[in-house]
């Protein structure tokens, strides 16, 4: 959770890419993030991360 | 466009130049008499930091022609301290803190100078109508209306040191 | 020599906390102070600058011969004879360097400088400007974050998908299960509108390149350093080939500590004629085409107990960036921070979105992110403390930061005043009684930083150095890099000097605003200079100090139990301060000892592990009494008074002029100042249509200081100034709500909406509208 | 930038009439310059030549005859008429007009002359002078003429002055007996120019029981300073209580023709004029009938 705060936190291009790639828009979390209350976009975020550390180790 | 000749007396000097009639008074004051204490803060006449006396009544000198001021008597913040000696108000301006950046000081102290003049016992109020159209933007004006009331109060007579 | 002399004074401080005279005051008051706007220099040219009157295009041709064939026009430059260097000052972040101020291929906002020239004098540069023939190609434009942000909208900046430029999450506790525990739950939406600086000095610079490749600018600016810095990265130039003078600006406010585009135009003008070249901002370019107040779109959701215990918040903002990056970045971090100042709350989330639009570039502003904050946080405190019945100072105090206090994740509170503060504020209130019909008190709570510990401008110095020199006379030189924009730092820091090394500040010869003759200082922003440049300052004075005191111990040769100390000028023994030597004969001595070298010292100070924000924070309440005219919606200020913990005042005239100043720049804010736009253009570019509060609206003022000791600021003080400027628009706000019973939600507060209001609320029966 | 232009110093009003004659189109007057040298700056106004009449003496002075009533000379500033005795002994709205007006500053160089030529909806001068049923002096070289003051602007920043004409006298009639005026304007900042402005004059019967006569104009509230004869009309005759007077300010609300701007809307505009017109009504209505009842 804390990563995905960084992720959008920064929002550098090179995170953007990185979340674009994993097939989800970055902009649209950001959107969701703001427009509907819960927390929705870091949660989304949160779990792709979680996803992609397991695959690596 | 042919210059035309202009006399007149700033801070007790005469002088003599010539100018553009398109000069203002304040351009003339800065640019052809090297009197910077004079400052310009607005090109629509609201600020008032470009306050200087003309027989002795305080006037924008970025609304006043030159050639309008000849054989006028003109008053800048130079002219206000007599040689090391501070007038009355320059003195309680120090003592009240009555300036920061100090841009808009000269116009405010000239403005004060001829105010006091015609309002020797003004109330505050009097003194908030009176500096009304002098735009400050650091201090607030309060302390500067406690500075020119103390001078009405007679707290600064002359050679009164704190 | 050594002996009897009168006891020197037995209180804390011989200087600090005592009434000064402004160090510049004399120059001040004698119209003697040389701003950049006087500065001539021989064979000087000026300059005048040719802007868009698009909000957004592509520029297609721009034919120069015309203008420069004009007589009495020494030559035209355009974005061609720049580098092209997209700058900005986060540095740090390469794609938050978006601006090239002389633009080449696009322009972003209306006012976007295009070109520029130089001419004998202001009229013919300024006739110049006609002749100069721009081929633009209009692009569609977008002025709304809001409308920025959808898809399809025209994008500002390739990389900037849907315009958002940055954003900021700040999050601790856990939100979602907070508001589960709420007993009522409240949600907001804010609109705080623009505002202008109005330095009465318009941004202006002297530019003088020399053939040996030297570049010399005189500039009103706040921070010299950064000036100079973001030139040599422009202008390909060595950061020292760089001299950055000017001892007095006038006004700066947040404005001027960011390249603007008359240090960089007459730069590179006089780079190209190697002539001085001045440039003078009209005030109306200081009004389209310098930065500005961030407009913010707030949403607060609130969730707190029946008692008004807070238990969660949850805020939202988009911020109107206008057409670059500038210090907004800064400003959208600092209002979610602020959003939850000065309280505990356990649980707490910010998303924040700073947006491009086709506007004048938003940035720092006096607050810095902190005003828009406090407005809507307090103003949604108030509804809700009336909604609960609970009395507003209670749950104010209920929820308020103490000493010790640690914003989870972000800050540490060392020292904190606000309960004193609220019961100072209490007592006011009281005191007034009943008042008469349609007045009304509003209260506000609030805090600030002393300074940031972000660098984001990539800075390799101490954020603030100092040197101390003491002469053979006894004469004390001070150099500083900071820069006094009549805040008075210039006095405050000499204070500092001469209450550590123990002599009177009139034996101190200040040096600044000169960067090839002062140390670097990050310069006069986010209320930096007491705290930080004052510790650099105390160090140095300690440490030459220090020098003095092994001197004159050698030659008392006291009892090795005693220690020494200075002051007003007298070396003595602490425990019987009658035994002592006149600092100046020491100083006389000690320099001869050492081979006529003076004493000199270094002082420094950077912020290590002091959280994300600040070292420290000031504190305090304000409470503004006004008179609402029901039939009209007018506000009248009537009174005012604030409570206010800046830790140990150091120039208590300093501390009052900067809390005036403050009020009326922000109730100012909170009441008569706007920056209406139509398609990208400012309405109201003068002072005639831009109303500022005058004698006449200023109330009275209280000031209550409530000292606190602030472990971390020189002799336990912090910021006095800036934070100001937080509580006055929530204040007001809530005054008027206190009189005749509406909130408005929308900055500025102006009699029109406060009419409209009343009708709303005195129809039969009104539905709440968010 | 202000433009290169001729600068000719008239000394007398002839000189100036003469001048005017000479350059006709192609020439401006200045007197104070408060307005003037603003919109030079701006380049709205680049006449290749400048008269300027500011040390025309014959013009500078403020008369007071019990028949004739009052007249000031077009160069008369208006801090001169701010501190004049017979103005403050014969109408005293006058001053309390002027020192809400602009600043000392502006005050101690601008004329009313100026003013009234300067065509601004906003400026007090033409609707106070409106309410109290002035009259101005026009003359160029052929003719003079005098018209009243409520003729005298014809749009934004428009006059009825012909080519070669300039104004000479300000005329104010005496203040009939029984007779208060007051004026306000509402603004945000004091002294500021006013987002509505209100005048009204009230003269009542001996009994001080009814409003025999009533004058009432508006500034800001149109394109030019206006009467609001609808609203006076209800006045005439009448005694005046609560309801009347909401339905004055009604009527003089509708009578108006606001134009929207970034200071206010049209909708308000109107508000402000209904509130303005109300209380102006209501303090020279009961000014009246203390006069009437010999009380001050």
């Amino acid at each position: 959770m804390n990563l995905a705060r960084h992720v959008f936190g920064t929002g550098d291009q090179g995170h953007k890419d990185w979340v674009n790639s994993k097939g989800l828009n970055f902009i649209e979390l950001l959107l969701i993030q703001t427009m509907e209350p819960g927390n929705k976009g870091y949660k989304t975020l949160a779990d792709l991360l979680e996803r992609e550390a397991e695959q690596i180790d | 466009m042919d210059k035309i000749k202009l006399c007149i007396t700033v801070n007790g000097e005469d002088h003599e130049c010539y100018i553009k009639p398109k000069k203002l008074l304040v351009e003339v004051l800065r640019d052809e008499l090297g009197l910077m204490g004079t400052k310009r803060g607005c090109n629509t006449g609201s600020c008032h930091a470009c306050t200087v006396l003309i027989n002795s009544v305080s006037v924008k000198s970025c609304s006043v022609l030159a050639v309008q001021a000849d054989g006028c008597e003109i008053t800048t913040i130079e002219g206000l301290a007599d040689a090391a000696e501070l007038s009355p108000l320059q003195r309680s301006f120090l003592d009240y803190g009555a300036f920061q950046c100090g841009f808009c000081t000269s116009g405010m102290l000239l403005t004060a100078t001829s105010f006091l003049a015609e309002n020797p016992e003004p109330t505050e109020h009097d003194i908030r109508e009176g500096l009304h159209g002098n735009i400050c933007r650091c201090t607030g004006y309060n302390s500067i209306i406690r500075a020119v009331k103390a001078v009405a109060d007679g707290g600064y007579e002359e050679a009164a040191d704190e | 020599m050594a002996g009897m002399r009168r006891q020197p004074m037995s209180k804390k401080y011989h200087v600090i906390n005592t009434p000064v005279h402004n160090v510049d005051g004399i120059a001040k008051v004698t119209g003697r102070a040389e701003y950049t706007f006087d500065v001539v220099l021989p064979h000087m040219l000026y300059g005048k600058i040719l802007r868009s009157p698009y909000p957004h295009a592509r520029i297609l041709n721009i034919d120069t011969s015309k203008a420069e064939s004009l007589s009495g026009v020494r030559g035209v430059v355009t974005g061609k004879d720049t580098l092209g260097v997209k700058q900005g000052i986060w540095r740090r972040y390469k794609e938050l360097c978006d601006e090239e101020i002389l633009a080449r291929e696009k322009v972003r906002y209306i006012g976007e400088p295009v070109a520029a020239v130089a001419a004998v004098d202001e009229d013919t540069a300024e006739e110049a400007l006609d002749y100069i023939e721009v081929e633009y190609e209009s692009l569609p434009a977008v002025f709304v974050p809001l409308d920025a942000i959808k898809e399809g909208a025209p994008l500002l900046h390739e990389q900037a998908e849907r315009n958002i430029n940055v954003t900021r999450h700040i999050e601790w506790g856990d939100v979602d299960e907070g508001f589960k525990q709420s007993d009522f739950i409240r949600e907001d939406w804010f609109r705080c509108s623009s505002q202008a600086h109005v330095c009465m000095e318009t941004h202006c610079a002297v530019a003088s390149y020399t053939p040996d490749g030297k570049l010399t600018v005189y500039t009103s600016s706040q921070s010299h350093y950064y000036i100079k810095v973001l030139l040599a990265d422009v202008l390909g130039l060595r950061e020292n080939d760089i001299r950055v003078i000017s001892r007095y600006t006038g006004g700066g406010f947040g404005s001027k500590f960011e390249l603007d585009s008359a240090q960089f135009c007459s730069s590179v003008l006089s780079m190209k004629f190697c002539k001085p070249v001045k440039i003078v901002l009209t005030r109306e370019e200081e009004f389209m085409a310098t930065k500005r107040r961030t407009p913010m779109f707030y949403y607060l959701r609130t969730g707190v107990k029946k008692d008004g215990q807070f238990v969660a918040k949850e805020s939202r903002v988009f911020t109107e960036g206008g057409a670059y990056t500038a210090m907004g970045a800064t400003a959208l971090y600092l209002t979610g921070f602020f959003q939850a100042f000065p309280y505990d709350w356990p649980n707490y989330r910010f998303d924040g979105y700073r947006v491009y639009t086709n506007t004048p570039p938003t940035s720092a502003m006096r607050g810095f992110g902190a005003p828009q904050a406090t407005f809507c946080a307090e103003t949604q405190i108030d509804i809700i403390a009336k909604e609960l019945g609970i009395d507003r100072i209670d749950i104010r105090r209920k929820n308020g930061m103490y000493a010790g206090y640690e914003v989870p994740g972000q800050a540490w509170i060392q020292s904190c005043g606000l309960d004193e503060c609220l019961d100072k504020v209490d007592e006011w209130i009281k005191g007034k009684g009943d008042l008469p019909a349609n007045n009304g008190i509003g209260i506000a709570a609030y805090g600030f930083m002393s300074g940031g510990i972000f660098n984001w401008f990539d800075t390799p110095y101490a954020f603030s150095s100092a040197v101390v020199q003491v002469n053979i006379d006894g004469k004390v030189d001070l150099f500083i890099g900071s820069q006094d924009m009549g805040q008075g730092s210039n006095t405050t820091l000499t204070m500092i000097c001469a209450e550590e090394l123990g002599v009177n500040v009139q034996d101190i010869r200040l040096h600044m605003g000169d960067t090839d003759k002062c140390p670097v200082d990050l310069g006069a922003w986010g209320s930096r200079e007491t705290l930080m440049q004052g510790n650099a300052v105390k160090m140095a004075a300690a440490e030459v100090k220090k020098q003095i005191l092994e001197f004159a111990a050698a030659k008392m040769s006291p009892n090795i139990v005693y220690d020494l100390d200075i002051k007003d000028g007298w070396i003595h023994l602490i425990a019987r301060p009658e035994r002592g030597l006149a600092f100046n004969d020491v100083v006389k001595e000690a320099i001869r000892g050492r081979d006529g070298q003076p004493l000199v010292a270094r002082g420094h100070y950077t912020p290590h592990r002091k959280g994300m924000i600040s070292p420290a924070y000031s504190f305090g309440v304000q409470a503004i009494e006004v008179d609402v005219d029901p039939e009209t919606g007018k506000i009248t200020l009537k009174d005012c008074v604030t409570a206010h913990d800046c830790g140990q005042v150091i120039n208590p005239l300093g501390v009052q002029g900067q809390l005036e100043g403050a009020i009326a720049m922000a109730a100012g804010y909170g009441f008569t100042e706007d920056l209406p736009m139509d398609e990208g253009k400012i309405l109201n570019p003068n002072l005639v249509d831009y109303k500022l509060l005058r004698t006449t609206e200023m109330p009275e003022t209280t000031v209550v200081e409530v000292e606190t000791y602030e472990p971390e600021g020189p002799f336990g003080a912090k910021e006095a100034g800036e934070g100001l400027t937080n509580p006055t628009a929530g204040a007001l706000g809530n005054a008027v709500f206190d009189a005749v019973g509406v909130s408005i939600n929308e900055l500025p507060i102006t009699p029109e909406k406060v009419l409209e209001a009343i009708r709303e609320k005195d129809k039969p029966e009104t539905n709440k509208e968010d | 930038m202000i433009k290169d232009f001729v600068y000719h110093r008239a000394n007398t009003s002839e000189e100036a009439l003469d001048l005017l004659d000479k350059y006709r189109d192609d020439c401006k007057i200045i007197c104070g310059g408060q307005s003037l040298l603003i919109l030079m700056r701006q380049g709205l106004v680049a006449p290749a030549n400048l008269i300027d009449i500011k040390g025309v003496k014959d013009l500078d002075y403020i008369t007071f005859d019990p028949e004739e009533g009052l007249k000031i000379g077009a160069v008369t500033t208006h801090r001169a008429v701010e501190k004049s005795e017979i103005v403050k002994d014969n109408y005293s709205i006058l001053i309390e007009m002027e020192k809400n007006l602009a600043s000392v500053q502006t005050r101690n160089w601008g004329t009313l002359g100026g003013n009234l030529c300067h065509g601004d909806p906003t400026g007090d001068p033409a609707t106070l002078f409106t309410v109290l049923n002035g009259s101005v002096k026009l003359a160029s070289k052929e003719r003079e003429r005098t018209i009243p003051v409520e003729e005298f602007s014809i749009d934004f920043f428009e006059t009825v002055l012909e080519e070669g004409e300039m104004l000479l006298e300000i005329q104010l009639p005496v203040i009939p007996p029984r007779t208060a005026v007051a004026y306000d304007k509402f603004n945000l900042i004091e002294n500021d120019q006013g987002i509505v402005a209100a005048g009204v004059s009230v003269t009542v019967d001996e009994k001080g029981s009814v409003c025999q006569e009533a004058r009432i104009a508006l500034g800001s509230a149109a394109p030019v300073p206006m009467r609001a004869k609808a609203a006076e009309e209800l006045l005439r005759g009448k005694k005046i209580d609560d309801a009347l007077l909401d339905a004055v300010g009604q009527k003089a609300a509708e009578e108006a023709d606001p134009v929207a701007d970034i200071h206010a809307s049209e909708e308000y505009r109107r508000d402000l004029v209904n509130t303005l017109t109300k209380r102006m009504v209501r303090k020279a209505w009961e000014q009246a009938r203390a006069l009437a009842g010999g009380k001050e």
